[in-house]
């Protein structure tokens, strides 16, 4: 950790998060005003004394809204990211430390669910299971599922061969303290990584399906709806698009950051610089 | 690159692209609501409702449908769209083309622009340009592409002022300056992303490159700086970097779809989300299909471009 | 007044440098002073981490951005470097100073042609055409011995082997005739037969050229034989410098005694004596081991495809209480009959272990798992760096029931002891531990489990020269007190020499010789023995028997 | 004073789909000025919403109404050349009342029983119930009037291939971008059209469609949003027309389950409902205030509705007296499409909450709305457009047996009423049946209708003559000219 706060990104990052994390688990209770609340007399305003961040086309105060959409929000993108990485992960080690036909079989499926890209999968699906939150949560954890487990089975197959598990495996180890006491704490590193730096992906992908109306519904405070619904009244206002627009780059930076951070402190080339 | 390989990677691309079409059309099939049910809305009757059915085939047992779906497509025929009046493979042909030229713009754009930013970000390392470099390409991947169209439309677009279009779509046969002033906006959605990605990924790749002992050698050859740069640093930073944009370029499909959404662009992406919407199965399907064959054959592009770069994967 | 031909082509004088570091500056090069003259060899040796590498980078102007250099001067037949400006760096670097890396392939651009890596450096510094270059390139590349060198120019670097991307390094490297040329250990990355050649080919053009070389090397033994001068590089000082005869004959400073104390002799032999008449413990019979069975479709693209052998019909046996060395070059299948008897690779044929009859992988049971042991090659790589060393020690001991639960503390410190570390290591984690002292880990981890035959894949081939003859005798030693028979698997002819009782040589998957360490010198060996042999040659020079090290020392 | 002028290009935006030309399914915003351009009724719809002689020049009715006879134009010709017969209007109404057909219209005229062709210029209706409406029905915009010979062929050529007796003919049909329409020269009415044609423009995006119509590259924009209504209307050189229609969103409370078969609630939901509110915020002021009626203010014997004041004491009240003291926890479905269902529920769950409904809104996709909830559900938001008539509004969704009887309203004296307006002829006894009809209805609420949404529409002052009715079915391009100098 302390390798991390001592990049400028993971610092940067740390910050973000922080602040985001504060916002989802506080931002519900410090939030001004109820965020379906009508303020008609004062629509589609920029920021005021009454209003710190404006009003939407409701008179809806944006602030309000903000907050009371962070923890919808991160915990999409938290919720899809973990389904996603823990199926994809178990897919994964499996297929690696099976390997043979199993990997095979396993692989090729995967290779199919990779061929398409990846939003117009998590559309297909989200479609297919009828829009709203959960659906889309489902949607992308399914769509991040193929790449998770290849991962996994990589990092598996990259410590598999390393020579301490085959001093393992000539030691007549069983199978599973193998995998699980030797193979898994070494391979869980990239997995971290990668899951941190999905959460990103996952918030950035809620947001574009409540953008295109199969996620979040109205009058939900997700904020790639936010958007969606002030789009309409973007010239008129530039705020309530901007302001959830600049919100979820700011989750997903610090998403982003921290990944990379993260990255960099696992790297094992960094001691030698 | 061998035949045998080549032959392999088309062979896996058939395999991939039928387990494709199953699943795109298991998925598609199960989908609540039906076409009828779109086309003819809240005017629907039981019997318009059972008539129309009948009319669009939709009465038909699955597998049936299916076949008849596939045969068709293996002759290159996509059936008729449920929705649009007109057959799949000229609506699906038109937008493709539409998609094309956008794509084409941004990636030649992007490709452009972001090779030299990442090999300057990496060669003036630890500089203001390469932290410059930095924040951009990392504003650049947090934004969701709806993000930064909406922002570019508000900057660019904004009705009393408008220094380029909102939207809309002008064939470059038809105007060729209208179809630029066009996509300008667009692109630059689509290419925001990318460049972040790509001058990234070649920052990174450089970076390494740059501390390997060739580039010393080199160097220590006394060779010039720029041929340093150019003729041993970048190529070798070229290959991983595209086999990462090949990666992304899924992603990059994916954008398609919300940025055309945006801009009214007559593209794929557009007529995806309008059949999705509207339930025309023929039209999702062969779109899903096309987006697929292309990433699979953009990805085989990306694979031969590699091997072109890097003469140690020629022959593998 | 010394005429212009005495003056030296290369002057170091009192140079210093550090780096900086997260921990602060670490000095690298202290007082460093060092000439070299036209024609002359100079040789630099010392320890890995000693500053060798430091040194020529800081000769060649080319130093990494936390370098920080304090006083002194270098100069190039009499300019000074220090000062120079960019530019005139450049164009005198590859034309007046030039450079050989250890390893070939790292060094080459592997997207360029070799040829055009010749080519550009003419052009660049000798204003040659495209063609002319090309000519001139084919003509260097002749003098370094390559056959067909216009075929060589047309090919990626790895489409050739280490010895002819060598080569290629070498030819330009003396391209345009330059007055300075440092070596930087070019052989270490090579086998044993083609590290011979380069360095016949190194004396060669040295003599032709007249060129003055620095050459860097961590190996006294090889120094002996190729430099005029010799400096001793320790910790980043040079401790004692001369003629080559007088540095390894009488050398001055305790430090390069013992380094010539660790070159390994064939007569200094530290095995235990052989153990006579000693009944088999092992026998492994016709094993064979296959690598990549090419798939159905492959076979059907390419009917000449075929799986590669790794090992192809080897028998041998291992008698209670010997070492039995295996050499070969790189690729010759060592590991391969390691992983075989270990479990590692599915192999076909049959092992006889301790009486006991096993026909398959599948066979080999715990008993037999824990009768055998391996330790590898890479101690960066042989232990878990999630577990502690006290829990890696303990492994052994739980899974095979050793002792008691409550004993096991006690076992581990035993067999930290056992291994010359100290108890408090138990709580260490491997990156607290040097690459020696990880191995040393290793190998008590494999006797922990108090086996009867333990193979050791390579255990000395990444350690320094001094720790590798520590690591050896230690080997020696634990045999000694516990009775095991050792496969000893290396390239290096005159370490097994002075280790192993019997020689199994391999080659290409087979193997093709197998006599009493006695015997190396007979001419019934075969002909790929000898071979190897000849490239390996005694470290003659070292006339005075140096002074026994004391156990365990680094 | 200047005239008419001939000539010109008229250029019409509109942001929805042209998918089909097919008129007897067709039902996209866009289409049905194509269809007015290209194909003739046998009468037509006024912007004063009573029917006129189209390709029938006059009708006549049996005194019970159950058989009318329509009198057809002399010498129009389709615009293949083939001449207009009885035989084609018999065909066209056969299509559409054969339930192999998909045909819009058919619950508009299944009242009729057979059709007959008399003489080439004369067709008889047979009905099987009286009906005094028949004209205004027969003016139903998927009722015009196709070729035996189409009908004869491949009923999908009717998407993309138009043959029809209408002011323009189709030239060029490009469901994604274009579709041209030029001048048919031989148009029943001498002199018309004034243009030489019309190009439908596809803007998919809203903003692409303003930009490009303020710029001056068309010349019409088909619909305008009430977001941009304001700014648009303030522009140079544009005319932004508002036209009060019969458009509305409604709550939809079905009667036959909980809490929604106690008038009380219903009416508690009525006062808490604010009305110039919604107006206000969902319309941008561009719309009246409806008083759940779904009668149309414009129609022919429409009554003037009480206002309903917003009163959320009183809608506590009443929710008390229904049972409901602490007030009434409720689901309210709303589809995606479009977008004024979901904020027509957003904005009344904001203003109901004084009045003691807790309403949790569910919004689901249009089709799943459609399969699941349509016609299902207790609580959720319809959205219809204007119908012809009081008789068309009520058949579509409140008698017995009405098209799209979502609320299960029972009213046996109800249908009573109806069915004696549909037979009588007398337009002073009708209006009294109607005024009776109207009055059960607001007795028992059946929907909540907020409001009334305007129909917004706009042409650059160089476009003469462009009106769109309020039920957007017919807009008289044919008298459209542009004075560009
Ligand atoms: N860029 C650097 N930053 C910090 N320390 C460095 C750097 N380069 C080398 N060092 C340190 O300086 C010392 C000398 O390194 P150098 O590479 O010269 O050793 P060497 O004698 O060439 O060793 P080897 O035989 O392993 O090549 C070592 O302790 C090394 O860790
Ligand atoms: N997993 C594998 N798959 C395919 N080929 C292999 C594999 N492992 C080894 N080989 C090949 O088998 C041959 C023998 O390899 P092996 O590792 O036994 O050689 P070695 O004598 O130990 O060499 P070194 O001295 O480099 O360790 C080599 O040609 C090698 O390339
Ligand atoms: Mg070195
Ligand atoms: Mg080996």
């Amino acid at each position: 950790m302390r390798d991390i706060l001592r990049s400028p990104t993971g610092l940067i990052g740390t910050i973000l998060l922080t602040l985001v994390f504060v916002a989802s688990v506080f931002g519900p209770f410090i939030a001004p005003y109820d965020p379906q609340m009508f303020h008609a007399a004062s629509r589609l305003q920029g920021p005021s004394a009454d209003f710190w961040l404006g009003t939407d086309q409701y008179g809806r105060d944006l602030m309000s809204r903000l907050l009371h959409g962070a923890p919808a929000t991160v915990s999409f993108g938290l919720g899809a990211t973990a389904l996603g990485v823990g199926a994809g992960s178990i897919i994964g080690v499996i297929a690696g430390v099976a390997g043979g036909r199993t990997d095979g079989v396993i692989m090729r499926i995967l290779d199919g669910m990779l061929a398409m890209p990846e939003l117009l999968f998590t559309l297909l699906i989200v479609t297919f299971l009828g829009g709203g939150t959960t659906q889309a949560m489902l949607a992308v954890a399914v769509t991040f599922t193929p790449g998770m487990a290849r991962i996994a089975r990589s990092a598996v197959l990259s410590v598999r061969t390393r020579e301490y598990v085959l001093a393992a495996q000539a030691r007549g180890e069983t199978q599973s303290w193998i995998v699980l006491r030797e193979v898994l704490p070494n391979a869980i590193g990239p997995i971290i990584v990668e899951a941190t730096i999905r959460v990103s992906f996952a918030i950035m992908i809620g947001a574009t399906l409540g953008f295109l109306g199969l996620g979040a519904q109205p009058p939900s405070t997700e904020w790639g709806l936010m958007v969606a619904e002030a789009r309409q009244f973007m010239f008129r206002n530039p705020w309530c698009v901007v302001v959830p627009g600049l919100a979820i780059a700011i989750t997903a930076m610090g998403f982003n950051l921290f990944g990379d951070a993260l990255r960099d402190a696992f790297d094992p080339r960094k001691g030698h610089g | 690159m061998s035949l045998a390989y080549l032959l392999r990677r088309l062979g896996s691309i058939v395999i991939v692209l039928a387990i494709v079409t199953v699943a795109v059309f298991g998925i598609t099939m199960i989908l609540p609501g039906n076409a009828a049910i779109m086309i003819l809305g809240e005017h629907a009757t039981p019997e318009a409702l059972a008539a129309m059915e009948r009319q669009l085939g939709l009465d038909r047992p699955l597998a049936v449908q299916y076949l008849s779906w596939l045969g068709g497509v293996l002759q290159g025929d996509f059936g008729m769209s449920l929705r649009l009046s007109l057959p799949v493979s000229q609506v699906v042909g038109a937008a493709f083309w539409n998609s094309a030229a956008l794509a084409l713009v941004a990636l030649v754009a992007v490709t452009v622009i972001s090779i030299p930013i990442g090999a300057i970000a990496a060669i003036r390392r630890g500089t203001g340009w390469d932290l410059g470099i930095g924040v951009l390409s990392y504003v650049g991947t947090a934004m969701p592409e709806f993000v930064t169209a909406t922002i570019l439309l508000v900057l660019f677009a904004s009705p009393d002022w408008p220094v380029l279009p909102a939207g809309g779509f002008v064939a470059p046969t038809e105007d060729f300056g209208a179809f630029l002033t066009h996509v300008t906006l667009p692109a630059a959605t689509l290419g925001l992303i990318m460049m972040a990605h790509i001058s990234r990924q070649v920052r990174s790749e450089m970076a390494d490159v740059l501390q390997s002992d060739f580039v010393r050698a080199a160097r220590l050859k006394g060779l010039a700086e720029r041929r340093v740069i150019w003729r041993h640093a970048l190529p070798n930073s070229l290959a991983p970097a595209v086999a990462v944009i090949s990666l992304d370029i899924g992603y990059v499909l994916g954008g398609i779809i919300v940025v055309e959404e945006i801009f009214a662009w007559p593209g794929l992406g557009r007529l995806l989300i309008y059949a999705l919407q509207n339930r025309d199965l023929p039209v999702i399907q062969a779109v899903t299909l096309l987006l697929a064959v292309v990433y699979a054959l953009s990805n085989l592009l990306a694979d031969l471009v590699i091997a072109w770069l890097d003469p140690r994967v020629r022959y593998a | 007044m010394k005429s212009l031909t005495d003056r030296p082509v290369l002057q170091v004088t009192n140079y210093s440098m550090g780096y900086a570091t997260d921990a602060g500056d670490i000095p690298a090069l202290r007082d460093v002073s060092l000439s070299i003259r036209r024609g002359e060899t100079h040789a630099l040796v010392g320890e890995s981490g000693s500053g060798k590498s430091t040194l020529a980078w800081a000769i060649m102007r080319y130093l990494p951005g936390n370098a920080r250099e304090g006083a002194g001067a270098i100069l190039l037949s009499g300019e000074d470097m220090i000062g120079m400006p960019r530019r005139d760096l450049e164009r005198l670097r590859g034309r007046r100073a030039a450079m050989v890396f250890q390893d070939p392939s790292a060094a080459l651009n592997p997207t360029m042609t070799l040829g055009d890596q010749v080519v550009e450096v003419l052009m660049r510094h000798r204003d040659m055409t495209p063609d002319a270059a090309r000519a001139e390139a084919e003509a260097a590349l002749a003098r370094t011995g390559i056959r067909d060198p216009a075929r060589i120019m047309k090919r990626y670097p790895h489409e050739a082997s280490g010895g002819e991307k060598q080569r290629v390094v070498i030819a330009t490297a003396f391209a345009c005739n330059p007055e300075l040329i440092i070596f930087d250990e070019p052989t270490t990355a090579l086998d044993i037969l083609t590290a011979r050649q380069i360095l016949e080919l190194f004396v060669r053009l040295r003599e032709e050229t007249g060129v003055a070389a620095l050459y860097i090397s961590h190996d006294l033994g090889l120094v002996g034989r190729i430099a005029d001068r010799v400096s001793v590089i320790h910790k980043g000082e040079i401790v004692e410098s001369g003629p080559v005869a007088q540095v390894l004959t009488a050398p001055a400073h305790a430090y390069t005694r013992s380094l010539l104390a660790a070159v390994p002799r064939p007569a200094n032999r530290i095995a235990l004596p052989a153990p006579q008449g000693a009944p088999v413990l092992m026998r492994i019979e016709n094993i064979n081991v296959r690598y990549g069975e090419p798939g159905w479709l492959t076979r059907l693209l390419d009917p000449s495809a075929s799986a590669h052998a790794g090992a192809a019909d080897v028998t041998l046996d291992v008698r209670r209480g010997e070492l039995l060395g295996i050499v070969g070059e790189s690729g010759s299948g060592k590991s391969t009959i390691a992983r075989a008897a270990t479990g590692l690779n599915v192999f076909e044929g049959r092992i006889t272990f301790d009486g006991r009859d096993f026909t398959g992988r599948a066979a080999l049971d715990r008993r037999y798992r824990r009768d055998v042991q391996i330790v590898f090659q890479h101690p960066d790589a042989s232990l878990n760096p999630r577990q502690s060393i006290g829990g890696i020690l303990a492994r052994p001991l739980r899974l095979y029931n050793l002792v008691p639960r409550a004993q096991i503390a006690g076992r581990v410190r035993e067999l930290l002891e056992m291994v010359l570390l100290p108890p408090e290591f138990a709580t260490r984690y491997p990156h607290q531990l040097s690459g020696g002292q990880k191995q040393r880990v290793a190998i008590a981890r494999a006797f922990a489990a108090e086996p009867k035959l333990v193979i050791c894949d390579e255990i000395t081939a990444a350690l320094d020269v001094s720790v590798q003859a520590a690591v050896a005798r230690l080997l020696v030693g634990l045999q000694q007190k516990t009775g095991a028979a050792c496969v000893f698997i290396t390239h290096d002819l005159n370490l097994i020499r002075q280790l192993a009782h019997r020689i199994a040589v391999m080659q290409a998957g087979r193997l093709v010789d197998l006599f009493p360490v006695e015997e190396a010198e007979s001419p019934a060996r075969h002909p790929y023995t000898r071979a190897l042999l000849d490239a390996v040659p005694l470290p003659a020079e070292l006339q005075t028997e140096p002074q026994p090290e004391p156990e365990g020392a680094p | 004073q200047n005239g008419p002028r001939q000539g010109g290009t008229l250029r019409i935006s509109h942001s929805t789909r042209i998918a089909t030309l097919n008129v007897l399914s067709l039902s996209g915003p866009a289409e049905y000025p194509c269809i007015d351009m290209i194909y003739s009724g046998l009468t037509r719809i006024g912007f004063d919403n009573l029917p006129h002689p189209d390709l029938a020049t006059s009708w006549e009715a049996s005194d019970d109404a159950t058989e009318f006879t329509f009198f057809l134009r002399e010498g129009v010709t389709f615009h293949d050349g083939s001449p207009f017969t009885a035989d084609d209007v018999v065909a066209t109404y056969e299509a559409i009342l054969n339930t192999d057909i998909p045909a819009a219209a058919r619950s508009s005229l299944n009242m009729i029983e057979s059709v007959e062709a008399v003489d080439d210029l004369t067709v008889r209706f047979h009905l099987s119930t009286p009906f005094a409406d028949l004209p205004v029905s027969t003016a139903h915009a998927n009722a015009r009037i196709l070729s035996r010979a189409a009908l004869e062929g491949p009923i999908s050529n009717l998407d993309t291939q138009a043959n029809g007796t209408g002011p323009f003919r189709l030239e060029t049909y490009d469901s994604a971008r274009l579709v041209r329409l030029v001048r048919n020269e031989n148009y029943y009415i001498p002199g018309l059209p004034h243009l030489d044609a019309v190009e439908m423009l596809l803007y998919p995006d809203l903003a692409a469609e303003t930009a490009n119509f303020l710029s001056g590259a068309t010349d019409v924009m088909l619909t305008v949003q009430q977001a941009d209504y304001a700014r648009i209307a303030a522009a140079a050189g544009i005319e932004a027309k508002r036209v009060s229609s019969g458009r509305y969103a409604c709550v939809v409370m079905r009667q036959d389950q909980e809490p929604w078969n106690d008038v009380r609630v219903r009416k508690a939901l009525a006062l808490a409902t604010d009305r110039d509110l919604l107006v206000d915020v969902i319309l941008e002021g561009l719309g009246r205030p409806a008083y759940d009626s779904i009668v149309a203010p414009e129609l022919e014997f429409a009554t003037e509705k009480p206002a309903i004041p917003y009163d959320p004491a009183a809608a506590r009240a009443l929710l008390a007296e229904a049972g409901y003291p602490d007030g009434l926890k409720v689901r309210l479905i709303a589809s995606d499409r479009p977008a004024i269902r979901v904020q027509t529920a957003i904005a009344l769950q904001q203003t109901a909450a004084a009045g003691g409904f807790d309403i949790e809104i569910e919004t689901m996709p249009h089709d799943t709305y459609l399969a699941n909830v349509w016609m299902k559900g207790a609580f959720y938001i319809g959205y219809w457009g204007m119908q012809p008539t009081v008789d068309a509004t009520y058949n579509l969704l409140l008698t017995s047996d009405a098209s799209y009887e979502d609320t299960n309203w029972k009213n046996a004296e109800f249908d009573a009423l109806i069915a004696e307006g549909r037979a009588t002829v007398d337009p002073a006894a009708r209006a009294e049946i109607y005024a009776r009809a109207q009055a059960m209805e607001l007795e028992d609420t059946p929907y909540i209708v907020p409001f009334f949404e305007d129909v917004l529409t706009a042409n650059r002052d160089t476009t003469e003559m462009w009106e769109v009715a309020p039920m957007t079915r017919w807009f008289y391009i044919e008298n459209v000219w542009l004075d560009r100098t």
